[in-house]
């Protein structure tokens, strides 16, 4: 089943590739493959500081930027020129290489991941026999770049927030691959368009999206987490830190560098909102098997829209932790529960299917979770300070 | 030799040579990765594509990470700098001179140049995996004892014994 | 085409390099680092031989070099545990003055 | 149950972020230039000076005592005393300031030039947005853009003016009353100085 409408995309690809001498043909592809991402997603981008500070604004009872074109709608355009023509200042006792180096290498990390993603029905970059593992080994390639930034800046502000960001990343890293493990054990392939296409069917209108499954809503939720946790979102970013550490690891870049930065951050999340839709909601499918005559595209950038707004919803909701709440709820909470998870998906592969097994798996994840709850709440506990010197 | 392999060469000795020579010792970790990712390049030169981007994940994202977090946690500023290479640098590069001499000698010398590469093979991730499973199920295991048995003696041996501190 | 030998020839430079490395340098982690590479080297030989082997379908060099990466790991943690505790107790890391026994 | 706070954290966001939209009461920003809010009586910010009457230079209540200036803990003020004298709010003749400017990217709004004035001749104006695209020249406010009518101080602070009036009514009457007994007093006194500006005063047209 091949709309037109559906690989206008692919069609357009070969027919462009079609007046390429065949001499350049795999380049010619390669480039057509890379420059629409290197375009959708910058532009995405743009769009979504827009929405985020429109949503944030609306949460908080404000308007939000209205000023720039109506409704404020040029917004990301002033910015975009006003951080081109801002002045770059660069620390005099800087590490001038690496600090030059760190945006340029972050945003690069960050697009790489992008080569795996299936943003539509054959339509994906690179389809790696190993592309979750891709996936994963690229974003730990984020972290030396927040370290270069953290360091070269010679600040100790950057450098706390490079330390915090790392550790953090680290942390968080490890239930990000546990939560994925999942997918792989069930999908039994770590390439992300098989993954998809074992998520296609659907039993009557329901699709068979891997979140509907014990294993996959707790994945997902964990996975979540830990995707905000690794892109720097709130509640979890602390490497940012506005009030404490100023604004971490990039405190000392300015104009350009720190817009990079910002797109940079930004891509990580589109990429693991991307990759949680790949592994749990299906990639490019419909959710209605009425509705699959919408184009495979659209389907994934209304996920990824609707993952974006959920993460602007939850940053305009929760504080920001604190480093212990952070590593307790990493170490204590959510890794734990992604190994159980894991438990969870064998037993949901060998048990004959029915409301039984459903029950058991809910047992073995729900269980357990509402003792680490527990755990992590007793810490909550207050009490009155006594203060040494203030009476 | 095909360009791609000269160049990707050309980068991991370049990015390893830096490594081991460079003055300040975060711009040798720093190089190092750019070593690391050179092999794990030639890796996936060599159809090895898991055990390149496990190169990648575990190398640049793990191994390098560790080693300037230790090296921002021994930092010490002196007021003097304190020479780079050891007292005997002489001899280790005379050392290391030879043992490559030897090392090259011995594989111009084998009959390796006349080797042809055969046909690429099909590997599978899900290859790799069966094999895991089955034939190399008994080294897996101790394998993970032996990452746990790090794990833990890593922590035991980091950890701040000096209780009167805090 | 590229021949093993090319590859064996990489491989044994880096050796050389992680070897000189760890012998010349001071500071005890570029001394592990030097190491990693050297183990790096070995990785690189296993995944020669296996690519240009008779059998390439058995993964057996694939198999070690995956083993070896994962020692590599540990070899990395402890050793920098290790040098963390050194540190500590010495208050440095350089390998010239941390010469005495009983520290 | 796990997370429970966070959902009702959520639904309040959600509810603010819906909200927002349906009643604008909700809102708690206003749009600067557009709209503004409405300042109270205790308002203050810079100096001005106070006129009587229709012309701002006849009828300038400061006498250039210098006080104020003597008195500005920034000293942002500058006075230059009158050689000649023209009569005051009071009709009495008095010096008046040649020059007088204030530097209010100086003034630190401190309201100590007001309380010192004996002439209530200078108040604190509550204008704010006085951003100029002149970094030197545009905050030095000379005498003519620091003077404000009488009318003006009453329509901000109108139960301070109108106290302010009552009391130059009070001293107006005084002065009229002691000029009439002098008058009587001197029968064979040829002409009686009339304060030029002591009727059409503003303040007491009200």
């Amino acid at each position: 089943m091949t709309l037109p409408l559906d690989q206008i995309f692919v069609l357009s690809k070969h027919w462009l590739l079609s007046f390429v001498p065949p001499i350049a043909q795999p380049l010619a592809s390669a480039i057509l493959s890379v420059v629409p991402v290197l375009i959708a997603f910058p532009l995405l981008f743009a769009i979504t500081t827009l929405l985020e500070r429109k949503g944030l604004g609306r949460i908080q009872n404000r308007y939000g930027p209205n000023r720039t074109g109506p409704w404020g709608l040029l917004q990301p355009i002033a910015d975009g020129v006003k951080s081109l023509t801002k002045e770059d200042i660069v620390p005099l006792t800087a590490d001038h290489a690496v600090h030059f180096l760190a945006p340029i290498f972050l945003v690069a990390a960050a697009f790489l991941g992008y080569a795996v993603l299936p943003i539509g029905r054959n339509m994906v970059i690179s389809n790696l026999n190993a592309g979750v593992l891709y996936f994963f080994a690229v974003g730990s390639m984020v972290e030396l770049s927040v370290f270069m930034a953290g360091w070269s800046s010679r600040s100790k502000y950057s450098l706390l927030g490079a330390m915090r960001a790392i550790a953090q990343m680290i942390s968080y890293e490890v239930p990000l691959v546990l939560a994925s493990v999942v997918v792989i054990m069930q999908a039994g392939s770590l390439s992300t368009v098989s993954i998809v296409e074992k998520q296609a069917g659907y039993t009557g209108i329901w699709p068979h999206w891997f979140v509907f499954t014990p294993w996959g809503i707790v994945g997902f939720a964990l996975f979540m987490i830990a995707a905000t946790a690794e892109s720097n979102r709130s509640p979890f970013d602390l490497p940012e830190g506005e009030s404490e550490i100023i604004a971490g690891y990039y405190i000392e870049y300015s104009g350009f560098k720190f817009a990079l930065f910002f797109l940079g951050e930004y891509l990580g999340m589109f990429a693991t909102s991307g990759m949680a839709i790949t592994l749990f909601l299906g990639g490019w499918s419909a959710p209605f098997s009425f509705l699959t005559w919408i184009p495979s595209y659209v389907w994934f950038f209304a996920k990824l829209l609707a993952l974006i707004f959920g993460f602007i919803w939850i940053r305009g909701t929760l504080p920001r932790l604190r480093m212990d709440q952070l590593m307790n709820l990493a170490w204590e909470f959510v890794l734990p529960t992604a190994l159980l998870n894991m438990l969870v998906a064998g037993v949901w592969h060998f048990m004959p299917g029915g409301p039984i097994r459903w029950l058991v798996c809910i047992a073995i994840v729900a269980i357990p979770c509402t003792f680490l709850t527990r755990r992590l709440k007793r810490k909550k506990k207050f009490e009155v300070r006594t203060y040494s010197f203030a009476e | 030799m095909t360009i791609a392999f000269i160049i990707l060469a050309v980068i991991t000795v370049a990015g390893t040579a830096a490594a081991m020579g460079m003055r300040n010792a975060v711009h040798c970790v720093l190089a190092l990765t750019v070593g690391f990712a050179g092999v794990a390049a030639i890796y996936l030169q060599l159809d090895a594509q898991f055990v390149g981007l496990t190169q990648i994940m575990v190398y640049v994202g793990a191994v390098a990470i560790l080693a300037v977090f230790a090296i921002m946690m021994t930092h010490s500023p002196s007021p003097t700098k304190p020479p780079t290479y050891s007292s005997y640098w002489l001899m280790g590069s005379i050392v290391a001179a030879a043992v490559f001499a030897v090392l090259a000698w011995a594989v111009v010398s084998s009959g390796a140049h006349t080797q042809s590469l055969p046909s690429e093979p099909t590997v599978s991730v899900q290859q790799i995996g069966d094999a895991l499973m089955h034939r190399f199920v008994l080294p897996l295991e101790i394998m993970g004892l032996l990452l746990t048995a790090a794990l833990i003696g890593a922590v035991v041996i980091a950890m701040d014994h000096n209780e009167e501190i805090k | 085409m590229n021949s093993l030998q090319s590859y064996l020839l990489l491989s044994s430079l880096l050796f050389s390099i992680g070897l000189a490395g760890a012998l010349t340098r001071r500071n005890a982690i570029l001394v592990l680092i030097g190491i990693e590479l050297m183990l790096n080297a070995a990785n690189l030989n296993f995944i020669a031989f296996w690519r240009f082997g008779p059998a390439p379908a058995a993964l057996t060099g694939v198999m070690f070099a995956i083993f070896s990466i994962s020692v590599a790991a540990a070899e990395a943690a402890v050793g920098l545990a290790i040098i963390l505790a050194a540190y500590r107790h010495s208050k440095t890391t350089d390998l010239d003055q941390m010469n005495s026994l009983k520290g | 149950m796990i997370g429970s706070g966070i959902l009702k954290g959520l639904a309040e966001t959600a509810r603010n972020f819906f909200g927002s939209y349906v009643s604008k009461d909700r809102l708690t920003t206003i749009q600067y230039p557009e709209e503004r809010v409405a300042q109270i009586e205790a308002t203050r910010d810079f100096p001005f000076l106070v006129y009587d009457g229709p012309d701002w230079h006849d009828g300038m209540r400061c006498v250039a005592c210098q006080i104020c200036e003597k008195e500005c803990p920034p000293k942002c003020i500058f006075i230059e005393k009158s050689k000649d004298k023209k009569p005051d709010a009071v009709g009495k003749p008095q010096a008046y300031p040649a020059v007088f400017n204030i530097d209010i990217s100086v003034c630190m709004s401190c309201q100590i030039c007001v309380e010192v004035c004996p002439f209530d001749a200078i108040k604190m104006d509550v204008k704010y947005d006085l951003s100029t695209d002149d970094r030197f020249g545009g905050l030095l406010l000379d005498k003519k853009q620091l003077s404000k009518s009488n009318q003006y101080y009453n329509a901000i602070h109108p139960t301070e003016a109108a106290a302010v009036d009552a009391h130059f009514a009070e001293e107006r009457a005084k002065a009229e009353a002691k000029a009439k007994a002098e008058a009587k007093a001197r029968a064979a006194a040829p002409v009686t100085p009339t304060p030029i500006l002591a009727q059409p005063v503003g303040g007491e047209a009200k």
